[in-house]
């Protein structure tokens, strides 16, 4: 492959909208409310099809017989790129939210910074991908606001929530060399560089929901590098079922 | 009020009805028109919420990213239809959680269909092209009914309903014309579907009760013999189209009524699922309640939240 | 093949412990006590023993490329027929050992009728068998007591156990054309038989156990013709994983 | 007791263990060898039943029906060390829900090498291979330790460690020599899993609080840089043998101490690690408290039963 970097570099983003718009599709029906129930399925929808135009690219980078497909579906768990923070369990609804929100104000800085990517097949993505990852940002910070700043319960297992997760947001801002290649050619997004605003953001809204920010600096890293929580497995072998068990069909 | 008064006052309402005026909720309605259409109303809205559960079952499955996507569209459709669905019930004057108590303690119903698995993919196809086909059949008279806040929701729904309708049709085409294992599913679906998606219109004309109101206040405009009718002389043909086979031996096209003759349906199964026998009734029941039940300090959350923002607010004014 | 209705009667045997060894395998190290994982271990580990004796009589008899690991692992979901039962999730250790006991008591009424099966394999199996399941019907009979007559909440959760699982005793003694076939061979036991039996034994545990009998007579099938809960599909799609993912490769 | 009794005391005590005589429980010890002691082989204890865990995560996934039985029975010996090891602690005067109380609480270690993820079917073969070697390098010596029951509990946790250890030699082995995939699975799984077994052994000597102690009671024969040695000199053959590669540039044989050099560990990664950061403890932690927390309604159910059955026979025997 010629543009092995690029490849990967789309990888990197495009897993994450997989694995998370995975996750949220096991929700589908049994949310605390109706409206939620709508919500959650209409995020799950947008992360998935950003993922398919993310992948459509790839696919088109890799040639031979790659389709979004394939990318998407044939691939073993040490060849996933995404983060730990997205293949994180839907522990109850504080943890959904947790996760949305801790993995939307990433993904809203780092769509800004790609819109402006001198490869315009990503540019494109990026610019219409924002107008949708901003309404997933409202909406997970009204509930991280609602549910920190509602019952006693809400606010104990939101704080929860956030404990749990914030060891997965620092891989985040790691990069990969495939990575570091693309931010040198003006490809790529140096995440590196949104860390400081991330975490102002988050701060932010975790102040307005009344809610202690985390203190520790212990970090669990590894999606990146293909090494995954042992959630990851379960996710997969789910979602390559069709695939793995009647290959090379047309659905 | 006096009797007569009353009286009077049923006259007009049936008189307008009869003019095809649309009843709206702040208009006077008999009581029983109220009971009758909070019954209909919420056991659809039901059906759309438990409806969402037996595709709801494949989306972490769908075996491309494109019907994984449409899948999740589909199951958000639902939930939107049993959104406006319960708002329209709510003109009524009955609470979305008297609803959900009346589903959820087993007063209130819903469509039988629900209670059966989905066990392959191309259950996804099946749901699509029959039960939407059949759902449709029963709905689309519905656009015109007497109530207005329903007929406007109807309208809504089934324009979306049969879109479903196409896209489940064109995943059993897709299998039909896939691969032996693919045909294999495709028509192990049509086997298990089939029965049940007749029995969707509902007992024979002969044992069923509340047609004749129904009829006169347009919340019903064909007997479910002529409807179920109707379903098996649309479907049929697209079976062969696709080449599945209909799984009734006694399938025959009638020259003389230029309609199909059809099998004996399964009356005993039909009465147990209803009954909340059926496969899945009591999954698909735990399912509901769960949701509802470990959804609770959710909503006392967003409750309780509303609450303080007001009180800041006002105190903001003062 | 030869012998298809020996084969189908033999999956129809070995489905369940497959499936019912499947599931408790899911436990390891999450009982309640170190006791009781212990011993559910080893009744995962009895069972999944017996399946291997089984398929591997069956591979015999398939021929071809046969192996017990392709009956296992390379069937698709319509194949197994093993009953709704076994399927059931763990959703509490009552419905663990409900679901375990109702099954145990059927298996060893059973085994006991195929140690004089006229096909000497069958016959060598179940008497092998019959041992191990002796002491799995004792442990959860002793369960079945222990919880039905121990405290307020045991006796709750107990009783929705069985509640819950008696539906799906019926179909234990269900036929198939080709169970029909070998009982007129006398190679397979006529479970149909064993029904009175079966349901004084499992009435006089509850008895014991001081709790109801359930009155239904409500009963679910399918497992036998393949039709499943909507569980199996999840048990399938872990258990194949490494088969599917990794076709024709030696472990 | 008076000072100059103690003095008299410890001196025979000390005595016995030096002619090699096992210290049975109703001996008089001294308090400090009782709190080690129950120190050491609770966190043995939780080590195997925390243990479990990685492996156990693999039972339904694995590839064939043989090493899904192997797998298990493995799974099943781990929880009889535990059982062993508990009981030999209690013999010290210690119930076993306190020593639970301990792991749940964080106040008791388990070894941390049961902090990493299982993560493809070759960790079962690296675990076995690697974990359950290093392991049993670390236990022989206590085969012939000063307790008694701890020492008879290991000399049977050894031999089927030892099994634990050629079985999964035998799944790397079998990997080794597969398919292209298979090989790098198994070499995947030697470089995630080789320094943190070579962590088991501790820290450096350097670093080490307790040796001297432990070395008096022969709860330690080695130090843990000896130990380590040991692991890696019999090691690197194995790998070897099999085609694998140890991932460590600086790894040589050193003809002048006819023993390999290695490459410096990341103590950083130790001590993260061991002070609860480890990519897993909060997982392994959670699924222990939440068996047991989900068990107690068992439990309380099983001791009201024998209350009741006890209580029944003896109104029968009176």
């Amino acid at each position: 492959m010629k543009n092995k970097d690029l490849y990967n570099y789309i990888l990197g983003i495009a897993d994450n909208t997989l694995i998370l718009g995975q996750r949220l599709g096991e929700l589908c029906g049994h949310g605390p409310s109706l409206e939620t129930d709508i919500a959650c399925t209409n995020i799950s929808l947008d992360l998935l099809g950003q993922t398919r135009s993310y992948f459509q690219y790839a696919a088109k980078l890799k040639g031979e017989d790659a389709t979004e497909d394939t990318i998407a579906f044939l691939r073993t768990e040490r060849q996933y790129v995404n983060v730990l923070l997205v293949e994180q369990p839907n522990i109850d609804f504080a943890h959904t939210i947790g996760k949305q929100f801790l993995f939307d104000v990433y993904h809203y800085l780092l769509l800004e910074k790609l819109q402006h990517s001198k490869d315009v097949n990503l540019s494109a993505i990026a610019h219409k991908s924002i107008k949708e990852v901003s309404y997933h940002q409202r909406f997970s910070s009204d509930w991280v606001k609602r549910l920190g700043d509602g019952t006693d319960e809400s606010k104990t297992r939101m704080q929860d929530a956030i404990n749990d997760l914030w060891r997965y947001t620092d891989e985040l801002f790691h990069t990969t060399a495939s990575d570091e290649a693309m931010i040198a050619q003006g490809i790529g997004v140096d995440v590196k560089e949104l860390k400081t605003s991330y975490y102002e953001r988050v701060s932010a809204i975790l102040d307005l929901a009344k809610l202690d920010i985390p203190e520790s600096k212990w970090f669990q890293e590894g999606g990146k590098k293909g090494i995954h929580t042992e959630h990851m497995g379960y996710i997969l072998s789910d979602m390559q079922y069709m695939q793995r068990t009647y290959p090379n069909m047309t659905w | 009020m006096s009797e007569e008064k009353i009286k009077s006052l049923e006259k007009q309402f049936e008189d307008r009805i009869l003019r095809d005026e649309k009843i709206e909720p702040k208009d006077w309605m008999p009581e029983k028109y109220r009971q009758t259409h909070i019954r209909q109303i919420s056991q659809h809205a039901h059906s759309e919420i438990v409806g969402m559960l037996p595709e709801g079952n494949w989306i972490t499955r769908a075996p491309s990213l494109r019907r994984k996507v449409a899948l999740l569209a589909k199951v958000q459709d639902e939930a939107g239809h049993g959104l406006y669905l319960y708002s329209a019930c709510e003109t009524l004057g009955i609470s979305r959680e008297e609803l959900y108590e009346q589903l959820h303690t087993g007063k209130a119903k819903y469509s039988s269909i629900f209670n059966y698995p989905t066990i392959t993919w191309a259950d996804m196809g099946a749901i699509g092209w029959l039960v939407d086909g059949a759902a449709i059949i029963n709905q689309v008279p519905l656009c015109n009914t007497s109530y207005g806040p329903y007929a406007r929701a109807m309208v809504r729904v089934c324009k979306e309903e049969s879109f479903h309708q196409r896209q489940g049709y064109e995943i059993m085409m897709t299998l039909a014309k896939g691969t032996p294992e693919q045909k294999d599913m495709a028509q192990d679906a049509l086997n298990r579907w089939w029965w049940p998606s007749l029995m969707m219109f509902g007992p024979t004309d002969a044992e069923s009760v509340h047609t004749a109101q129904s009829m006169k206040w347009k919340l019903k405009r064909k007997t479910n013999d002529e409807l179920r009718q109707q379903f098996i002389d649309q479907t049929v043909p697209q079976a062969e189209l696709i080449g599945l086979t209909i799984p009734d031996p006694d399938l025959k096209w009638n020259e003389e009524r230029q309609s199909y003759d059809f099998g004996e349906i399964d009356w005993d199964e039909f009465w147990q699922v209803v009954k909340g026998h059926g496969p899945m009734n009591k999954e698909r029941m735990n399912a509901r309640v769960s949701a509802w039940e470990n959804g609770a300090w959710v909503r006392d959350a967003a409750i309780a939240y509303a609450e303080k923002q007001k009180e800041y607010k006002s105190k903001q004014a003062i």
